[in-house]
């Protein structure tokens, strides 16, 4: 057992990845020689040489649309878009062929590959590197994806990602980089994609939110319950597709209250998703209306107004006072 | 040197050997025996009348919308005869030529122009992508295939397709860039037909030829006579050769002619001539090759009345079977992921629900169990 | 008044406004010689002559980049593109640029461009043809979403969205191009974008839904009453943003059962934000949860497959009746 | 001709005027009087000092991530200085030489570094897009700015940045294609500042030079000594006055060195030598100018002092002018469209009421009418 930051996590993922599978592949911007703008790469391209970590061109789109190549060809392309902000411009590569092939050709070309791309706010960055999309990828049939919270489910997650038989969105919390350690096994793990975690049992509220919010939703659950006695149940997606409706069902079921929480704009978002789920599957059961604590619907501020903007324990402590008085 | 022109060290050739009348340059004419010849013409005549039967399958409401690639068969066929069974072709949508000359049974493509996803299923043992829609797009992944053939240092290379329009597109550039800089064993065919839809060639850029680009990735372009089946084999194959070598990419302007519509859906006579079009049908890939093979003695009128009778034949062969086709209505849940998700399981049993009501409530039976149901649903 | 199709409609929208504004320009693939794929800008060149109606290469991203350049010079493009399954080619422009310029120059440069983009199914087009996915537009702040569904809205919302201040994603359903025709007065109408119609007054049922989808939604609630006596109320939304959620709201608090209806897959699509707000506004209001009927979450079929794929009157019944008897 | 070489239209010049040294070619010198001489030094030396500065204050904590443009002066001044006013000029990141010298307040900038978008906003009367980030994405708008132009006949013209990284990008081309295609008054600089953060010049594109994509556009390229102001001058000064009268675009390649860091996120150490940084520091484009002064006699060192004491003051008055701006915290809300929606308005209500609940449940008060609340919300 080691205690690892999630970019380590990450990176052992991948050398772990590498070492058994030729067939594994990094492209991007800045990954080899620099080691990766965030250092997720480290090491890697000394360990497995230029043919196996591929400095890129500054073109996304083809990082995008040579990796599905790539995986026609028998690869398994992990392509790092430097920032999710510039992801955007592969976007036409990966609606129209990474999350079609499959079906198109009815199962003769596939595409394992996983996309990894930093997301969301927290590190005073210039425009465009810090906003949250992920919705816009949850939305497109054909595509997983996959958002880890912490180094440990990071490490299982990303293998899970690169060995899965399709197309992987893998959003990667900047914030959470370096931010805390944790227990990461020796040995190589693996979690199912698609199941959510329930990080703390709470019988008052389900709080439901992924990667970087997870924080404040910690700290707000903390505060919950010794403040106001509040007993906060904590659901951690952990992927947005596929979605674990069964987890989300069977707590609000249990609870009756519901917040979600994530800082990507609210009108379409992942939090629209799920009070869909359990409107579904628990409307009978919800006492309350279900919060949103989002990012609000607005062009994504400069770095010096970005924190009011996001949720934080004070805005979730608020809404799930709300759920719970209404 | 303060000021002057600087030397390049890329250059554009152009090459045609094969003129109008069928008169060859000696000098310059590849060494082909006469069975191979024949192989050849078929081809381009299977092309040729599998467009003209798609038309008319069109007109009678047996297919969806078609493109044609009319005139455009010596561009699409050259690079395709060059290649061998493990090198990778990466069509656009205008390359029946190639795609039926790999392997590709016609049923496919008829069925694609249908409607049916079965038609983009590559055949097994062939190394074709399907066709491919979203223009330009196909470059970069034919550029990740070639970068696949390095990997493997096996020799192969990968021939991608695109139009004279698709070179407008960015993935054009981000794919031609990358095979430069990787020096990919990659051959991008441009075929340039003049059009893109209505806008015609010399409005889409400026430059003076689209084989100048290459420029630009520090390669070398070649301007071909596209409507010259010789030219065409003798570029394409001088091009995969280097590549196949480690001498990088190459793209060849194939300077060629949309002689039909775009699409059916498409009216030409709102943006160009028809006296265009007669000039362009003078330099027709076909009836120059046929004169050329006449000439050389390789075949006569009669053996070819003899080769159109068998590929008719052989069309009729493939629409009959193509229309005996019945897809599964349940397929698309199935080929979305490897492994079904739950929220589709769910999805797919509202489906199933949908499927039994529509065909009376009498549950069980749906989709392709069913014909009579598939019908009526549709 | 004239009685006109939804294309003959568009149409006039756009040579009302040329006349009228000479900063009007349309840039597009085949929008001139040719008249658009759909014809949508006949007689346009003629009229207004190269400068105006510009045939522009096969560069999605360039349609959109060109049109925010222009706005910044003083013009009011109209960007068409070909199909909306291209417009992703210009994803990165549209959220990168369009939809931040105003925010990020506090208003210094905007952009008051329209993309106009013909999008469902229904036509038995080729791959990349048919696909719903206006939620990805709706997800980016800055944008508003129009989707007009007849020929009399198509004419009055374009105009508003031409002279909108801000960029205005349009999407035509090309399915209702030339399906049928409407009186068109012979002045130039506007409409408020965001503002929904209640089509149809009913007291049983809400179904909500947009463009396309509202010819079945139609034909269902004619048979739903006449076979089954459930009176439905029917909301044609008009824009997905602005959402006319007091339009939602009033509705569903009378009826307190809904059913939402669109093309585009149902993971994150349109109908999960109008269920959210729904929950937020209305919800003890409900009787029922609110059921979805949308495209599945499925690779867009190819066109043989591609109608039992859609929301069908069949469909909205099965739903409604459900809904009615919860 | 059945086989040979197509000679091509367009063509890449290159152009140095200027040694390291300070000696000029005299056949070449542009004319220039002594007080715009002087101009140029104090705007390069403007650039450089508040880079410098910049560098300190991120240190410092005093604004975020900083991009310096150390050594790109020239490439960057030149364009600027022989625009005119009702010129566009549309930048990269690395234009504060360009920007300054078209009339942006430093503070602007350094607001813009230190996370405010009134940064972003161009000052009134001022014709520049601000700095742009996704790289190469404002070439697209710079030509529909050109388009305009075009469109007013007015003889205006725009200017675009582009970083060598940034050519590898589909919308460089889509933007230079469509900018030969409709002949707009459009100048591109490349600055060729040799690396794309970690990605050599040579490893982004095979192509020679950079000046040779032009030929791929239908129009001719140059390739300049970037680190001379004199050939920058020369040549952004040619090609507008094309530009101008009509004869379209121009691709300038730049040649120049990024000295410093990619941004202060980044350690160039990872992957380039000292070596390589030194050899450039010997072609420094201000000492070489101020050498080329000094030799003309129109600097001396002691007039050079004073230029850097009022420069040193200006910047110093600069950063305390942008340390002084409070944001207003609830702006975002009013910038997002013209009229603020429901939705907005509701989300609004929303934020005040946690600000006002930050600010201890008192009411009322929120964002920038409380400074201090403002602080504990941040
Ligand atoms: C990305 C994209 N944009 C637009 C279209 C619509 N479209 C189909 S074919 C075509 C013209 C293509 O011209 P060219 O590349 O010359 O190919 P050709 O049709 O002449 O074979 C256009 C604009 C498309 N299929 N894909
Ligand atoms: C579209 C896009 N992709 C990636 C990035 C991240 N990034 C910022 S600068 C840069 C390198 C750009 O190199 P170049 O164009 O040479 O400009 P330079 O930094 O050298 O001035 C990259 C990859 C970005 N800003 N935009
Ligand atoms: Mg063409
Ligand atoms: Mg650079």
């Amino acid at each position: 057992m080691a205690q690892l930051t999630m970019a380590k996590a990450l990176n052992l993922a991948m050398r772990e990845a590498m070492a058994e599978d030729p067939t594994v592949l990094i492209l991007g911007q800045d990954v080899g020689q620099d080691e990766g703008v965030f250092r997720i790469t480290e090491g890697l391209l000394k360990e497995f040489g230029p043919d196996r970590v591929v400095d890129f061109p500054v073109a996304e789109s083809a990082i995008a649309g040579v990796s599905v190549g790539l995986c026609m060809a028998g690869f398994k392309p992990i392509a790092e878009m430097q920032f999710s902000g510039f992801g955007y411009h592969a976007f036409h590569q990966i609606e129209n062929h990474a999350s079609r092939f499959r079906n198109r050709t009815r199962g003769r070309f596939t595409c394992p590959m996983v996309v990894r791309m930093p997301y969301g706010a927290g590190i005073r960055a210039i425009e465009h590197h810090s906003e949250s999309r992920e919705a816009i990828w949850a939305h497109l049939p054909g595509l997983k994806v996959v958002i880890p919270s912490g180094p440990r489910n990071a490490r299982a997650l990303l293998r899970a990602s690169i060995f899965d038989p399709d197309p992987v969105m893998f959003y990667e919390p900047k914030a959470c980089y370096r931010a805390f350690k944790e227990e990461v096994p020796e040995q190589p793990e693996t979690m199912e994609i698609g199941k959510a975690q329930v990080v703390r049992a709470g019988s008052d509220v389900t709080i439901i939110s992924y990667g970087a919010s997870m924080r404040p939703v910690l700290e707000a659950a903390d505060e919950l319950m010794e403040e106001y006695q509040i007993d906060a149940e904590l659901i951690d997606l952990l992927s947005l597709v596929p979605l674990d409706t069964e987890a989300i069902t069977a707590s609000v079921k249990k609870t009756g209250r519901c917040v979600v929480v994530h800082e990507a704009p609210r009108n379409c978002g992942p939090a629209a998703e799920i009070i869909a789920r359990i409107v579904e599957n628990a409307l009978m059961y919800l006492e309350a209306p279900v919060q949103r604590v989002t990012g609000y619907d607005l062009v994504m501020p400069f770095f010096n107004l970005e924190r009011a903007y996001l949720p934080d324990s004070t805005k979730v402590i608020t809404a799930v006072k709300e759920v719970v008085n209404f | 040197m303060p000021r002057g022109k600087i030397e390049l060290e890329n250059y554009v050739e152009s090459l045609s050997i094969l003129d109008a009348e069928g008169n060859v340059d000696s000098s310059l004419e590849p060494k082909l025996e006469p069975q191979e010849l024949r192989k050849i013409l078929r081809a381009m005549l299977l092309a040729r009348r599998y467009d003209e039967r798609m038309l008319k399958l069109q007109r009678q409401g047996r297919i969806g919308t078609y493109g044609p690639a009319l005139g455009q068969e010596a561009a699409s066929l050259g690079p395709a005869y060059v290649l061998s069974k493990n090198d990778w072709l990466v069509p656009s949508f205008r390359e029946p030529a190639a795609m039926l000359y790999r392997g590709w049974p016609m049923e496919r493509l008829i069925l694609w122009w249908g409607g049916n996803e079965i038609g983009a299923r590559t055949p097994d043992g062939v190394r074709d992508t399907p066709i491919c829609v979203p223009v330009a797009s196909q470059c970069l992944y034919g550029a990740g295939i070639a970068w696949g053939c390095k990997l493997r240092h096996d020799g192969t290379v990968a021939v991608c397709f695109v139009g004279d329009g698709g070179t407008s597109e960015g993935d054009f550039h981000e794919a031609m860039n990358v095979a430069g800089a990787f020096n990919l064993p990659l051959v991008c065919i441009i075929q340039n037909n003049q059009w893109a839809i209505s806008l015609p060639r010399k409005k889409q850029s400026a430059a003076t030829t689209l084989a100048q680009k290459a420029i630009s990735y520090g390669f070398n372009g070649m301007q071909v006579d596209g409507n010259d089946i010789l030219a065409m084999i003798t570029a394409a194959g001088e091009a995969v050769d280097r590549a196949r070598r480690g001498g990088g990419p190459t793209i060849i302007e194939a300077v060629t002619y949309r002689l039909g519509v775009h699409t059916t859906a498409d009216d030409p006579k709102k943006y160009r001539t028809e006296e265009e079009v007669e000039q362009w049908k003078c330099r027709d890939p076909l009836s120059r090759f046929y004169k050329y093979l006449k000439k050389r003695g390789v075949l006569d009128d009669k053996a070819r009345d003899v080769m159109e009778e068998e590929i008719g034949a052989e069309i009729t062969a493939a629409v009959e079977n193509a229309e005996k086709y019945e897809p599964d209505i349940l397929e698309p849940f199935h080929h979305c992921f490897e492994t079904m998700p739950n929220y589709l399981e769910a999805q797919l049993g509202e489906f199933r629900a949908y499927l039994d009501a529509a065909s009376g409530g009498e549950g069980g039976a749906s989709g392709q169990d069913n014909p009579a149901l598939y019908r009526q649903v549709h």
